[in-house]
């Protein structure tokens, strides 16, 4: 590695201790996610849908973003990313056992649908890329308050193509909203490809139609993710409006719990990109750069081994909810027919 | 009290919320410096500025979406669909989403917006400017739907919708827009949503209905007077939820009903209406259920003699009313 | 006859149906090299190749406003929507466009699409991968709506529905998918569209009801046979257009009628039916018409504890039906 | 003008009597389009939605793609489009006056909703840019059935801002079909300006984020409009994909009869635009080629001018549908329920 990448993080503005924590954060995301494939196969959670892959650029975008402060609208595979910005594992855990002390939706709703008010984490729901109005209405009311938050919105490669996402840029762009519209291309839409999704053309290239900048980034490298994210910040609290950044991934693993990846990419495909890994990438780096040794990894898993599996035990034994709360929480309380 | 029209008793409801809560804002399409297209928001702009009264983009999608995500950061927003018949774009943003945030966040996060659509018909509007929408939402718990028929309820109502911390579906019928005019107290009041009201007070036959054809029903029960034939008459007012209890007493009240409504029959507001009463006093009844509503067809055709055939008047509910008090 | 899947039966019926005609194709989100999440689509691709079965962009509008081009080129498209919560994006071409093309045009033009959605719940698919819509599209005149319960009856009224010269949804019960399995007839055949089936033979009560818990009823039934009770069960399969004339003989076989449905029950599409009955037969009745439906919430949760609660079974569906015996 | 713009028409292969041709739609459209101001001002119709200021577009375009093959989805403006296809004056007098024998509805739907099976063009409705995936849909079915005609749609620059748009693009660039988005772009979507609506991008730059090509024109430029459209027909039948064209054109009346647009617009600007008017600018060529003089100006007017009032009559005279036709073509007909 050339002397001028060496500790370019600090010319990002990126203390030490950060980098650490960043890479501390993707190891969490990662064996969450590996424990959760775990349970699902043993029968303990009916279904888990992964972010492998996807750690880098999540926690890197996290980390461009000021916490308790910003708003977030993460999609299904962000659990680098809700960590990063304040989620801790037993919460999560909670959330894929579907218990009724799971702050994201007290056991309503699917694993990865995130929300979570005393962290600025707005409630997500399944069909695709409707949060990304939701953004730009949040953006709107910063501008309309005169706050200097931003909101920050992903999605996937596939959900680029929903009529809403075309509505929502529009109305950033022509409004100069402070919205941040992050990408997580990772090849596929369960089944279909980039190249039968969205064919021959840039994601980031759609930016030009809405009057706004677009960029495509290597979503392997943390610090260049971290870079843009925060500049589409600066540039947003600044008035400069939307920024689209499109983050070239890999979904290492099979759409979800349900899917047979095999039945539409190949072995040798899959193992290909495991080799371009973010997290064993950016380890690497730190490791050059001597911020870390075998020493601090076998520690690091060790404490997340320790999390993970109190977090697990907790979220098992957690009571679920009362059948009839089913009825409650249509309408706000004062309001009788719930 | 002052007498104002339908459409007025919706502008300055806005403009009270406006001057009342800063948080509340407008947006849509031509709304702004146009002051709407059927003028609802003529004025507000000079009054509240562009932001405040905000010409967005043509995309309902977006502008549900973007009034959803405001309402979840706390604001107030009303937005407004151009033609109820508009709306349909947004559907997912309005059933998905709105409906089902406080559900599926465990109360944690809530959408407090309003969406205003002028429906229904009788204008020369055609296929596509006439439509009644409302039994696409109805049967979606989360969503509130109101249907005000008088400048009363109107501004009653939408003062309420905009203060309610849940989505309100707020349908305006656009022939009442200048046609219906009212009393209106000058002091600040709400109309509750979820309350019906009893229009006029009878004992031969109750009529149940909503929007324009409340005031159908109320001209064809003065005419039945004369004929010796007193009509109760309940104005739904909301849609969801719906006043069971008004419901049933006004059921009761008579034993016989007829439920009218623009939209088309199958699968109309009136459905859960007929069913709600067969379900809990079939036996107090002393003639069927029987319901007036506009044809099963798609949507109502411009040409006059078809909009004329497809649209309910005073004499269509007259004749129903009468039959249903000589049965 | 072939024992066959719930599933297999759609799978056979667009099979058989793109080898008679060329011009029927599916398109949709995954269904070609995956064959469909739930396998619905499985070999096709390899049958009739990537053009006849083809894989989208992740774009339900698109998906059927392409097929609705498509189709009033002349082509059959089948249009599948992953889920039935996945729909609501194309409610503008549904609802719009679909359901008013050839009203709109006089008769000069058609749109014989078929969309097929999974839908219902009972596999912990949580609020959005469980809903049952139907009630969204009921109150729409120019759509045709089937919702069938066995596998006959899905391969004859998918064929049915594909051969129609109408837009046809068509919602297939997720939890049918591998659970139920029934003969099916080797030979070509159809299932009429707008034809309910009575589904079991009873003198004391009837019930009425499509989907899933026409199972539940048909259970609960052998099991009250024991008490003495007689059920006689009638499978709307279509629900646009609604088989009339089947409901008020159903209704009429027993004069106890209990309508069940796994969709909520305000505004669903039990309350047409009830209202039907209560308009044409009030006085040939025993009892109330009773309602058994999921409850007022936006969707089902998916905790276990909470899906269970909101979703009918054999059980609850018994509990109503004794109850309406002994009424 | 310069040698080389003069006869300009003949290097692009239009004889001179198809510029001729051209120029006559022109005025037909404009003046059918000024009669029914008058009949509705007069209260003769209730509605009229004007396309003054767009006909040289819309006439160039027809021009350019072949009538009775090809497949064309207007908008509620296209007056001289679907007059260039094969309409007639009388049949959209039907319309207007919403009477039985009018082809495009029956008397059913608003004037400018056109829809006529036999001449190819599709039926349209009133919610905005649904038809752009019609129109990608019937390009599906040339490419399914080896056919080489095209799909012709054109909408509205607000209209491009629906999700209908961004969804259909993305499909046709994914599979390459033979389809032309034809924007019409008139600065305006009722008071809404440009400026409001889309903000600092081009329509036609949106086209990079689909893979294809897209170009602006000037809408008053007939030949330019018309080779434009040539090159796209060209380029979609040899598989070269779709096009999106945005013309630039002003909306010289109000939205519609019931539309004031001096409450948002000054008189000054629609007056300056008049002053680009295309028609007038396109007489002036076809004067200076020497195909054109007074005389014949006169004649056309005066044929327009008979055709018209005869069209008038007739569409005034025809009957009205029968009440209850309104119950017919709910489905076909062998079914009951209609
Ligand atoms: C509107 C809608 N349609 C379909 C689905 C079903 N679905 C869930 S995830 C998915 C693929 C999403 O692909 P992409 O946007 O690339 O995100 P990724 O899963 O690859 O991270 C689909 C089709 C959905 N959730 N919402
Ligand atoms: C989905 C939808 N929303 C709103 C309307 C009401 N409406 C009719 S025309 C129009 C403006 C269209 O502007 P543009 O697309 O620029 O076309 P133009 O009228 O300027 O030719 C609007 C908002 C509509 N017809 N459809
Ligand atoms: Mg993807
Ligand atoms: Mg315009």
């Amino acid at each position: 590695m050339s002397v001028g990448q060496l500790m370019k993080h600090r010319t990002l503005g990126l203390t030490d201790e950060q980098v650490i924590g960043m890479y501390e954060k993707m190891v969490l995301a990662r064996k969450f996610d590996e424990r959760a494939l775990l349970l699902q196969r043993s029968g303990k959670i009916n279904f888990h849908v992964s972010g492998i892959g996807q750690e880098t650029a999540q926690v890197a975008a996290a980390y461009a973003l000021k916490q308790g402060h910003d708003f977030f609208l993460p999609y299904y595979r962000d659990y680098g990313f809700v960590l990063s910005v304040g989620m801790n594992v037993k919460e999560l855990m909670l959330s894929i056992f579907a218990k009724a002390e799971d702050p994201n939706s007290g056991g309503r709703q699917m694993p990865g649908h995130f929300g979570y008010r005393k962290l600025n984490i707005v409630t997500g729901s399944s069909p695709v890329t409707t949060q990304v109005p939701h953004a730009v209405g949040i953006a709107l009311a910063a501008k309309m308050k005169k706050r200097d938050f931003v909101a920050f919105v992903s999605f996937g490669d596939g959900s680029s193509n929903q009529g809403d996402f075309h509505e929502g840029c529009n109305f950033a762009g022509v409004h100069k909203l402070p919205v941040i519209f992050f990408c997580e291309n990772n090849q596929y839409a369960i089944s279909v490809p980039y190249h039968r999704q969205i064919g021959e053309a840039k994601i980031a290239d759609r930016a030009l139609g809405y009057g706004f900048p677009g960029v495509r980034v290597d979503g392997n490298d943390v610090l260049e993710v971290y870079r843009v994210v925060k500049e589409a910040r600066e540039r947003a609290v600044n008035g400069g409006g939307p920024t689209l950044i499109e983050a070239m991934v890999y979904r290492l693993s099979p759409h979800s719990t349900s899917d047979d990846d095999l039945a539409y990419r190949t072995k040798e495909e899959v193992e290909l990109h495991w080799k371009q890994d973010g997290i064993a990438r950016f380890r690497q780096y730190l490791i050059e750069c001597g911020l870390w040794n075998e020493e601090e990894e076998r520690k690091l898993l060790e404490n997340v081994a320790k999390e993970i599996k109190e977090a697990t035990e907790y979220g098992e034994k957690a009571p679920y909810p009362n059948p009839e709360d089913t009825l409650l929480h249509v309408y706000a309380d004062e309001t009788k027919e719930a | 009290m002052a007498v104002i029209s339908y459409l007025e008793a919706i502008r300055s409801a806005i403009r009270e919320e406006m001057e009342r809560n800063e948080d509340v804002f407008v947006l849509g399409e031509d709304v702004g410096f146009k002051g709407g297209v059927f003028g609802a928001t003529k004025g507000l702009l000079q009054q509240f500025g562009e932001e405040r009264v905000m010409d967005t983009p043509l995309a309902e999608s977006a502008i549900a979406g973007v009034a959803i995500g405001a309402a979840m950061y706390g604001m107030r927003p009303i937005a407004e669909m151009q033609y109820a018949d508009f709306m349909l774009p947004a559907t997912n943003q309005i059933i998905s989403e709105a409906a089902k945030i406080r559900y599926r966040s465990n109360n944690d996060w809530s959408c407090p917006v309003v969406i205003r659509a002028p429906f229904g018909g009788g204008i020369f509007g055609g296929l596509y400017h006439s439509q009644c929408p409302e039994s696409i939402f109805f049967g979606t718990p989360g969503l509130k739907i109101v249907a005000p028929s008088t400048p009363y309820d109107v501004k009653g109502l939408l003062k309420a919708a905009i203060r309610d911390p849940d989505p309100v579906i707020f349908f305006e019928h656009k022939k009442c827009y200048q046609l219906v005019k009212g009393e209106v107290p000058d002091s600040d009041y709400i109309v509750p949503i979820g309350k019906a009201e009893v229009k006029r007070q009878g004992t031969d036959i109750t009529v149940i209905t909503y929007g324009l054809t409340v005031h159908f029903a109320l001209e064809a029960a003065a005419e039945l007077e004369n004929e010796g034939i007193s009509s109760h008459i309940v104005d739904l007012r909301s849609l969801q939820p719906l006043d069971k209890e008004a419901i049933l007493e006004g059921a009761a009240k008579t034993g016989k009903v007829l439920i009218v409504h623009e939209d088309n029959k199958s699968g109309g507001v009136g459905a859960e209406v007929s069913a709600i009463i067969s379900e809990e006093m079939l036996f107090e009844l002393d003639a069927p259920i029987m319901r007036l509503c506009g044809p099963d067809v798609p949507a109502m055709p411009i040409s006059p003699p078809m909009e004329k055939f497809f649209m309910l008047n005073k004499d269509k509910v007259k004749e129903a009313m009468r039959k249903l008090a000589l049965f």
